[in-house]
């Protein structure tokens, strides 16, 4: 019964909203999208591109022009990872038991790649501004060769004190970098460092930098939350 | 009917197939690797509509550590379980 | 098609959380309709003479893009829902501490 | 010095507190505090955010309507903070958090935006729920709040492909512009679902029964005076603005809030337990809110949200802290609650009465004015909903206060400190001589709210 009514519930909705966008002229065709009309269009303006500084758009939205977006994505990230040490953790906790023995060579090996992973991740921090990639994936690999480490050593716990440190000293770096701007310029998160040539390295002014602080906080906090999720209470 | 047609369609058909499995399958761990073929499929698709930038996010994050966590969970329940 | 095929996942993700009774299902549920929107908010920006918005030098900007801003909305959305994911999944623990066991059937008769 | 301090600087303090944890309830009190002053000196207008004009960037709005509703959510959330320094330390962050994620609700002009401090807000909100130590109602809450913010963010998206931009103000011109609401009631309907669910809504709010049926000093007065006020005022701003019912839509609206006010009440009717008596009734109370925005009153809708929000906070405190003690919330075993603690007994009554809207209070001056408004507009119907509504509510009250003022079987200890009474204090005089004196409120009238003005500046 309970099953008829949120199937039924749910194909109106599907129906509805079809019908609805199909029928309407103002919602673009899939695969017709022009951005004459759009604001992206003034993002793609030669003096817009050479104002923010960065090769690749995508950056220069997310952490330029709607970099107050991802000062509160940020903040999600982080009060999730908040949320998730408040339920799971205790004063004392241990590994979960993972029922297999890692031998030599994966714990050897393990250290190699996570090196490598390490290196990889910064570098796609790094040219964020330049190609695809960024703070977000370049933390979320950072976290996940944080993963490995603990996947290859069931005795492996990494420093969680030194990650909410880190996690702290990243989120409170972005928004001083933010009243910087409020201080050396005029508003809130503006760039205030020359923005360079669109294409080098040291180019688009702040957002390397905000980048690199967006990397090393999502990547803290993932890794607080794998923590949490290998981890149990002592006792139990 | 253009290359990019006939792919669309057939990333379109996958996707709704894995979703309609990872939503009726009776064993979990089965709904949560179908979650992440699901999402891997949707990293082909962000591919296809030139979104790299979120390709490359959603393959790491999506498809990779939400799946891990999704197992942590179910493991930590199991070994409970075994007690 | 792969907008159609988004809204279909997204009513998919709804139906799933109707049905389903168990919690890590419904947050994959949850995680399906995310998906759903994903797919769905970058195909309105979708042009099939765009290119990707990334440029070498100023030079390149005579070309037709994809929309670039629905991505970085994208790019938003996801890390807004693995931290949702990871929050449920923590609550799951909980759910299954407090009541051994995952179905919210059950639980009404041991609570 | 500019808005954006509101939302910084409690971000700030809260990526700071989770290196010193013991103090993080102090430094809430003291962010408390620093933006309640500011509020006071802030001048009024959009402030730009990342030195990117109007469509580019993403700016705020502050004006008079946004004011009132950052006084109001600053300083309840510093009050309840304060009340509970001791019982509740470690929530200090999770609370930091709340507050700037509310506050940027509030200010920001710009629809993404708007959905990413919701997640925050809402994601404090899970998590201050998890305080009732109940992880399924606080699942069922995380389950429908992302459920909402989706349809909410796929309204948007919507939105943007249609038109183009993402700012509210520029967003309202365009809509405007072309004339056809034909074509938004899809996107419109979308997000205002997904805001019926946080700002509880029927019929999209069954989670509320779990969070605050179960809810504690903490959580009680978050979720059912901040929270719902700020949602309320988010929502109300957006009615009024933005989604502009018109037509069938309107009807349609009309009809599902006309049938949460009389659900609500008739739930609240059915219950014995006192805190969901509390609760069912603040849903019938959100129902009239919104409907007051639906039809253009919104001056006395704003009223209305702030004498709930402060009846309602007096009300939860005391019921939950009566719960705690006394370990069981039907109303039958809280008889005789109030025959110790008269102080308490009579701020709740007044509280109680407010809400009721009898005469001297502030309530009856708030339902007199919009009743008078309603009946302008010619929604005679609509009035009869709220008068019959507004009987049920009075049985059930009264009702309730009988059986707190009247001895039990058994006798119940429960004694509050002078910090709580001392808030509820202030708050019932200030509900008394609001409605003695009500001069004052007629200042303020429908311009109070200027995105309109914005709009037609452009």
């Amino acid at each position: 019964m309970k099953n008829l009514f949120g199937f039924l519930i749910s194909v109106t909705l599907g129906i509805f909203m079809i019908l609805a966008l199909t029928n309407t002229n103002a919602f673009p065709e899939f695969g017709h999208a022009s951005i004459d009309n759009r604001v992206s269009s003034q993002y793609l303006n030669i003096d817009n591109v050479e104002e923010v500084g960065s090769g690749n758009i995508v950056t220069a939205i997310v952490v330029g022009y709607r970099g107050f977006d991802t000062l509160g994505e940020v903040t999600v990230l982080f009060i999730s990872a908040l949320g998730v040490a408040f339920m799971l953790s205790s004063p004392k906790q241990k590994r979960i038991d993972l029922k297999f023995k890692p031998n030599f060579m994966l714990r050897v090996g393990s250290k190699i790649l996570f090196g490598i992973i390490l290196v990889t991740s910064f570098y796609i921090i790094l040219h964020g501004h330049l190609t695809p990639g960024g703070g977000f994936p370049g933390g979320a690999i950072i976290a996940s060769s944080v993963l490995l480490l603990y996947l290859a050593d069931d005795k492996f716990r990494s420093n969680i004190k030194s990650f909410k440190i880190l996690e702290g000293v990243a989120g409170s770096l972005f928004v001083i970098i933010g009243l910087l701007g409020l201080v050396f310029a005029t508003y809130f998160l503006q760039n205030f460092l020359p923005a360079g040539h669109v294409g080098e390295l040291l180019s688009a002014g702040i957002i390397p930098i905000i980048y690199i602080l967006i990397g090393l906080k999502v990547g803290s906090e993932i890794a607080g939350i794998v923590d949490n999720f290998l981890t149990e209470e002592e006792s139990a | 009917m253009t290359f990019f047609d006939i792919i669309s369609i057939a990333v379109g058909a996958f996707l709704l197939i894995i979703a309609f499995l990872a939503i009726n399958s009776k064993k979990i761990i089965n709904s949560v690797l179908f979650l992440s073929a699901l999402s891997m499929l949707a990293v082909v698709s962000f591919v296809l509509m030139k979104a790299p930038d979120v390709a490359i996010t959603e393959a790491v994050i999506g498809s990779g550590l939400v799946t891990a966590l999704f197992v942590f969970t179910l493991l930590s329940i199991n070994r409970r379980d075994a007690k | 098609m792969i907008q159609y095929a988004a809204i279909i996942l997204f009513v998919f993700g709804i139906y799933g959380l109707f049905t389903n009774k168990n919690v890590i299902k419904m947050i994959i549920s949850l995680n399906i309709m995310e998906i759903g929107l994903n797919i769905f908010i970058i195909s309105i920006g979708f042009n099939y003479d765009g290119i990707a918005p990334i440029i070498s030098s100023t030079n390149d900007l005579g070309y037709i893009f994809v929309d670039p801003l629905p991505q970085a909305l994208v790019l938003t959305a996801i890390v807004i829902g693995v931290g949702t994911t990871a929050l449920g999944l923590a609550i799951a623990k909980n759910i299954y501490k407090t009541y051994n066991t995952f179905e919210l059937d059950e639980m009404e008769e041991s609570a | 010095m500019s808005a954006i301090l509101l939302i910084a600087i409690p971000l700030l303090a809260a990526f700071l507190s989770i290196m010193m944890k013991k103090t993080s309830s102090y430094i809430l009190l003291a962010v408390g505090i620093f933006n309640v002053v500011l509020l006071f000196i802030l001048p009024d207008g959009f402030v730009i955010i990342g030195g990117f004009r109007q469509p580019l960037g993403i700016n705020l709005l502050l004006d008079t309507y946004s004011r009132i509703a950052l006084l109001l959510l600053n300083s309840l959330i510093l009050v309840i903070t304060y009340l509970n320094l001791k019982s509740y330390k470690s929530y200090g962050t999770i609370l930091m958090l709340a507050l700037a994620g509310l506050n940027g609700l509030v200010l920001t002009n710009d629809l993404f935006n708007f959905f990413v401090f919701l997640e925050i807000s809402g994601i404090a909100a899970y998590l201050i729920t998890t305080s009732n130590k109940k992880p399924r109602s606080t699942f069922h809450y995380l389950i429908l709040g992302s459920v909402g913010s989706s349809l909410f963010l796929f309204g948007v998206i919507i939105l943007y492909a249609m038109y183009g931009t993402l700012n509210i103000v520029g967003m309202i011109r365009l809509i405007q512009a072309s004339g056809n609401y034909k074509e938004v009631i899809l996107p419109f309907t979308l997000m205002f679902i997904g805001l019926g669910v946080e700002a509880k809504l029927l019929p999209f709010n069954s989670w509320v029964k779990g969070v605050l049926g179960n809810s504690n000093t903490l959580s009680g007065p978050m979720i059912a005076s901040v929270y719902a006020g700020s949602m309320s005022f988010v929502l109300g701003r957006l009615i009024t603005n933005l989604f502009n019912f018109q037509g069938s839509l309107l009807t349609i609206v009309t009809i599902i809030l006309a049938v949460g006010i009389v659900a609500g009440d008739l739930m609240a009717f059915a219950s014995t337990k006192t805190r969901e008596i509390l609760l069912f009734s603040s849903v019938a109370q959100a129902s009239i809110i919104a409907l007051l925005f639906v039809n253009g009153i919104i001056i006395w809708a704003v009223y209305l949200i702030i004498a709930n929000a402060l009846s309602k906070t007096v009300m939860f405190l005391v019921i939950n802290k009566a719960t705690k003690d006394v370990g069981s919330d039907e109303s039958q075993d809280l008889r005789g609650l109030f025959i110790k603690n008269i102080l308490v007994g009579v701020t709740f009554t007044l509280a109680t009465l407010s809400v009721m809207g009898l005469p001297l209070l502030v309530g009856f001056k708030i339902k007199l004015a919009f009743l008078t408004g309603l009946a302008d507009a010619n929604h005679i119907w609509l009035i009869a909903i709220i008068l019959i509504a507004s009987v049920i509510e009075g049985i059930y009250f009264v009702r309730l206060l009988v059986k707190l003022w009247y001895k039990g079987d058994k006798e119940i200890n429960v004694s509050y400190n002078y910090s709580f009474k001392t808030v509820f204090v202030i708050i019932a005089l200030a509900l008394l001589v609001f409605g003695t004196y009500s001069t004052p409120l007629n200042y303020l009238d429908n311009s109070i709210d200027t995105v309109m003005e914005e709009v037609n500046n452009g």
